[in-house]
């Protein structure tokens, strides 16, 4: 299976993807880590793409790059950051954190540690050419059910933000 | 420059009532018969060579004898009768001059008379609200609202004399396009309108001193302090 | 009669008060440097996000103090400061001044010379309504008309140049009648450009008055009722877009307008969009009095029997006619020097402006610019 | 490396240089398009002056250069030495940034477009969908202008364009959902995302799709015109920097060669949209009735229009350079133009070589399409005032988006009756 790109290309787009996720959460500044997240969610289609999964990408930039985080940019622009930004950064619960953080890396380790023995043996048949067509198969063949409960599920959503804007007009 | 002021009271004259229409033309009148009831106009001291008195041009400089102007007559109409009838001698003078019809009424019947104009006679529309300045007269300014019925094609002007800083009721419950009009009347002249939703300048700016339309104002004065704060510039004077 | 509070300017620039989603109303200003202002005019708009909730017009930066001038010159001096006030329409301006004194001084222009008046001054109401279209549909959006209307405003603006040398403040009337007789070709050049503009009215109207987006911007835009154009003194075509059929040249006839008969056209629902077609049909109508005006001029004198030294008997007067804009009143008080006591002018676009405030509250900013554009004023007639 | 090069210029291959893995080809793709969009954009800024000024009765620039020719190179020099202001407490870095994701986005938009069978940097199974994914990240590009700008009208202005771009992006979406299922009306019953696979649908049914299932193919290209145009914040709806409400939307505080950025990646995002329409409507690079006029002859014809349009322009430059006034000022003018039109009868003359003629074919008409759209930009731009916000609004959701739906339902039921 010729591979999309070189492997160089992996460790650069995982290197991106890492560093903005790193810089996600350091910048003071709300509007430098919402675009630090959009480097990173276009860093991750990247790797999509590695995996031979075009469709998942496209929809991955539409979605979360194109849609999402220009709504975060509106939330954060509409609604006024100068006080968050004097308050005081540090959060009182760090005793979560560290315990959070602490099973993280027991998790890491012990996968580590295991080597493949983990994952199952499957090995994945990369269908690079049909993607979006097998996709398409799957999603209205045998998982029609789930597809139209999402649907559903969207529309009581849309249909939330009405009813809540409503009120106003 | 000292501008000669007089007072340009109608000259009081008594002449037969020409039709509203176009005023007639000029006419040489007999001997202008002075008045009696018009203690507004102090007695007309023997204009100055223009106004020439007598039926025949008495001899004066150069310039042909201009026969003295049209003059104001006696206005009677049902409308003024009943005025009178209702206020007496609070409408001091009713008259006609070049065919605009226009009365003099004092200034403690404004706010009511204005309203009755506009709600019996159907003056609905007040063109215009600006003010006079006679520094000579003890009641030193004459306030005018200039009135027009659309039911009628009539217009007529109401005018009232008060001392300065008298404060006038607002006429804006009447009709709201006082609102800048007298505001005008304040920036300009200086007399305070009461009622008013927020009388301050409109013209001029804020904090400027001084209402320049008055007599007594110099055509370059200007605020000079005014002008060094805000501009920064040594003002022309 | 609608009550006086419904007018009260809603703008407490003091406090700004919460809204629904609590956030703070903004204040901005629109001027007086704005491109959409027409002139050095500041309005003040309390938004609620896009609703304007309400504004405050700030005006005087043109203030040039006319009448105050007017105290120290003489009758014929002071003609030419009249021309400078609604720059656009100095022609009517021109002739209420000069009538005005006349009528002080009771006299009456020559029939030619009032023939020649009434051809220029609805050559000058053309121009006004031309500069009017143009600027108006450019604050909207459209860009075209713009060019269209200057081309064809230029051909009067020539014609003037040929009478009396002057483009735009032309001083073309003295007091008595018309300084200048008509240069020979006059009639021929005034003839032809009415054979000329009237096709061109049609492609304005081509290109807007069946334009969706110019329907859908000006419809419902900037409603005033009759009752309230009445109450604030509004008048001019704004007022008969309101349904009120007055205007002063059938009012109260002056010049010659007697001899003609034109009609005056009125909308029905005072929106942007009437105001719109009700001037479009009275340049209409001024082609239809010129058309009648330029084959009838009278011969005789064009300037009535006038003292060198213009004196007016002690007096006051008052004198309106029907400018581009609405009703343009002078009201001059004489003391029989050869300087007016006192000269009133009542020019229409500040009174016109003074609607502004109750047109636009609850609109939306862009409407702002539109309802200004429909008010049509000259910001040098507003501060004077 | 020689054989590197040939390995993809042999005949057999028939795949895009990006799917053939040959990076020296696609390199020298990438490079075409960079040239030819700046080309088209010079060409577009000189195009719109002039023929809005026509439009309007007034000549356009004729100062700089014979009839305004080199006034694009006099605005690319102008901009480029105009001082770049940064407004004082705007944020250095995302005021740096925002121009720059405008940019890239309306770039990379053109990797996936196909002039030609084969003339494509690279053909991607899922190409509409990156196309429509890209252009959805521009809106970032403006959000960011308007917010580093710190202050308050650009931000007003970044506000309106991105929920009027938001807003658009879904009726587009369903627009291009609708052309895509009628590629799928083929054997094998599934249709395909890749560009270069939807014209070749076009061209196995022998029939553009605006013109399948007569009125739904033509009202889904309607709503997608329309939406594109209001993707590209252009003529009527160019809300955001209405000059006559607020200063000048998001981009009011840049200036200089930042501000060219924005400009240049307007035209781009106006040509890379125009160009989804052509591929998903009008045929791509199918020249013109390719199956009702086949035939030796007909090729024949239509291969040589190229060159004669290129030499009708020529005719019209030397017409006009005859025209030119004989005055002495004009002589440079007359020469630089005489010469402009000696390169075009010579372009003109290289078309008609049969070797070039056959391969410039496909590009031909592509182009011939996408200049037509822009031909309609320019006009919306001299004829439509602007629209409200909230029409503008009303328009995009409550007119477009259910329209799209019904065209995507009927084309779907059309699809299965027919």
């Amino acid at each position: 299976m010729q591979p999309v790109a070189t492997t160089f290309f992996f460790y650069f787009l995982s290197a991106v993807t890492v560093i903005s996720g790193l810089l996600v959460i350091t910048r003071r500044n709300a509007v430098h880590s919402a675009l630090a997240l959009i480097l990173a969610l276009i860093g991750q289609a990247g790797l999509y793409l590695m995996l031979y999964a075009p469709f998942v990408a496209g929809v991955q930039i539409i979605l979360y790059a194109g849609g999402i985080m220009v709504l975060f940019l509106f939330v954060i622009m509409l609604v006024s950051i100068e006080q968050s930004l004097k308050e005081e950064q540090f959060s009182k619960l760090w005793v979560v954190g560290l315990v959070s953080a602490l099973a993280l890396g027991g998790l890491f380790v012990a996968v580590y540690l295991k080597g493949k023995g983990i994952f199952p043996e499957r090995v994945m048949i990369p269908p690079e050419t049909s993607n979006t067509q097998e996709i398409a198969n799957y999603l209205y063949g045998n998982y029609m059910f789930a597809f139209e409960i999402a649907s559903l599920l969207l529309l009581v959503a849309i249909i939330g933000a009405v009813v809540m804007a409503k009120k106003r007009i | 420059m000292a501008d000669e002021t007089k007072a340009p009271a109608p000259p009081p004259s008594g002449e037969p009532k020409d039709s509203q229409g176009k005023p007639n033309p000029p006419s040489v009148e007999p001997v202008p018969a002075k008045k009696p009831g018009d203690p507004a106009a102090p007695a007309n001291p023997g204009a100055p060579g223009s106004v020439a008195t007598g039926s025949a041009p008495a001899h004066h400089e150069a310039a042909p004898a201009k026969p003295v102007g049209p003059a104001a007559t006696e206005w009677h109409s049902e409308m003024v009768s009943r005025l009178t009838r209702q206020y007496g001698s609070g409408i001091r003078e009713a008259s006609t001059y070049l065919g605009q019809n226009y009365m003099v009424v004092d200034s403690s019947l404004i706010p009511e008379l204005l309203r009755l104009l506009r709600d019996q006679e159907q003056f609905d529309y007040c063109v215009d609200i600006t003010a006079l300045h006679y520094p000579e007269k003890e009641k030193a300014f004459e306030v005018i609202w200039i009135l027009y019925s659309f039911a009628k094609n009539e217009r007529i002007r109401v005018k009232t004399e008060i001392v300065d800083g008298q404060v006038v009721p607002s006429s804006f419950s009447i009709w709201p396009t006082a609102n800048w009009l007298e505001r005008e009347v304040y920036d300009m002249f200086g007399i305070r309108f009461d009622g008013h939703p927020d009388l301050k300048r409109i013209l001029l700016p804020d904090g400027w001193k001084g209402h320049p339309l008055r007599k007594d104002y110099g055509i370059i004065q200007q605020d000079n302090e005014w002008v060094q704060i805000n501009l920064g510039i040594e003002s022309g004077q | 009669m609608p009550d006086a509070t419904k007018f009260l300017s809603h703008l407490e620039l003091g406090e700004t008060d919460q809204t629904f989603l609590d956030s703070n109303e903004l204040i901005i200003n629109m001027g007086p440097q704005h491109p959409a202002t027409h002139g050095v005019l500041r309005v003040i708009l309390k938004l609620d996000g896009e609703k304007v909730l309400g504004t405050e017009c700030v005006i005087g930066y043109l203030h040039r103090g006319v009448e105050k001038i007017a105290e120290h010159r003489t009758y014929t001096m002071f003609n030419p400061y009249v021309d400078r006030m609604d720059y656009v329409a100095a022609v009517s301006n021109g002739l209420g001044y000069c009538e005005a004194v006349e009528k002080l001084m009771n006299v009456e222009a020559p029939p030619r010379a009032n023939y020649i008046r009434v051809i220029l001054t609805e050559l000058n109401r053309l121009a006004s309504h031309m500069l009017w279209l143009g600027t108006h549909a450019l604050d909207i959006g459209a860009i075209t008309p713009l060019f269209y209307t200057f081309r064809d405003r230029e051909e009067i603006l020539k014609i003037f140049e040929k009478y009396c040398g002057a483009r735009l403040t032309t001083h073309a009337f003295r007091i008595g009648g018309c300084l200048y007789e008509t240069y020979d070709g006059f009639e021929q050049d005034v003839t032809r450009f009415l054979k000329f503009v009237a096709p061109k009215i049609d492609e304005y109207e081509e290109l807007l008055t069946t334009n969706r987006i110019w329907v859908e911007r000006t419809k419902k835009v900037g409603y005033i009722t009759a009752d309230d154009c009445k109450a604030l003194g509004v008048t001019g075509p704004v007022l008969r877009a309101s349904g009120v059929q007055w205007d002063l040249r059938k009012a109260q006839p002056y010049a010659a307008y007697k001899e003609f008969d034109f009609d005056i056209p009125t909308g029905t629902n005072g929106d942007t969009y009437d105001r719109y077609l009700v001037r479009m049909q009275e340049m209409r109508q001024s082609l239809r009095i010129i058309d009648q005006a330029v084959g009838k001029i009278p011969e005789g004198p064009i300037m009535a029997k006038v003292p060198k030294v213009i004196k007016p008997a002690v007096g006051e007067i008052y004198h309106s006619i029907e400018a581009p804009k609405g009703e343009l009143g002078y009201f001059i008080v004489s003391d029989g020097s050869t300087q007016p006591y006192r000269v009133r002018v009542r020019p229409p676009s500040f009174v016109n402006l003074q609607a502004l405030d109750q047109m636009v509250r609850g609109q939306l900013v862009a409407d702002v610019v539109a309802v200004i554009g429909t008010l049509d004023i000259v910001l040098g007639e507003v501060d004077r | 490396m020689l054989d590197y090069i040939n390995s993809y210029l042999s005949d057999t291959v028939h795949v895009t240089p990006g799917e053939a893995g040959n990076f020296f080809w696609a390199l020298v793709y990438i490079i075409a398009i960079f040239a030819g969009l700046s080309v088209a954009v010079i060409a577009m800024n000189w195009l719109e002056r002039k023929i809005l000024a026509h439009m309007q009765i007034r000549l356009g620039p004729m100062r700089v250069g014979p009839h305004g020719l080199l006034q694009p190179v006099a605005d690319a020099i102008k901009l480029l030495l105009k001082e770049d202001i940064l407004p004082s407490e705007a944020d250095p870095l995302v005021f740096w940034l925002a121009p720059l994701i405008v940019v890239w986005t309306a770039f990379t938009v053109f990797i996936v477009v196909p002039f030609g069978p084969t003339h494509a940097v690279t053909d991607m199974n899922i190409g509409v969908l990156f196309m429509l994914g890209v252009s959805s990240l521009s809106v970032l590009g403006v959000v960011t202008a308007g917010w580093a700008s710190n202050s308050h009208y650009p931000l007003i202005g970044a506000l309106r364009s991105s929920a009027q771009m938001v807003s658009y992006e879904i009726a587009m979406g369903l627009a291009v959902v609708s052309a895509v299922l009628m590629s799928s009306l083929n054997a094998e019953g599934t249709g395909t995302l890749s560009r270069i696979g939807l014209v070749q649908a076009q061209e196995a049914q022998q029939t553009w799709f605006i013109f399948k299932f007569f009125p739904l193919g033509l009202i889904a290209f309607f709503v997608f015109a329309v939406a594109m145009v209001a993707e590209t914040n252009r003529a009527p709806f160019d809300l955001p920097e209405a000059e006559s409400e607020l200063t000048a939307g998001f981009h009011t505080e840049y200036s200089g060669f930042r501000w060219s950025l924005f400009f240049l990646a307007e035209y781009s995002a106006m040509i890379a949209v125009s160009s989804i329409a052509v591929t998903l409507w009008l045929g791509g690079w199918l020249r013109p009735f390719p199956h009702a006029l086949t035939g030796e002859t007909w090729d024949l014809v239509f291969s040589l229009f190229p060159g004669i349009t290129f030499m009708f322009l020529a005719a019209i430059t030397f017409y006009s350079v005859a025209r030119m006034p004989k005055h002495p000022y004009f002589r440079v003018q007359t020469i630089g133009l005489a010469g402009f039109g000696a390169v075009l009868a010579l372009i003109g003359l290289a078309l008609f070589a049969p070797p070039v003629r056959d391969r410039i074919q496909d590009v031909y008409w592509f182009v011939v399409k996408v200049a037509g759209f822009m031909y309609l930009y320019i006009w919306y731009r001299g004829t439509f005032p602007r629209y409200r916000f909230d029409q503008l609004m009303k328009v995009g959701w409550k007119v477009l988006l259910p329209i799209g739906l019904g065209v995507l339902i009927l084309t779907a039921v059309s699809g299965i009756v027919f």
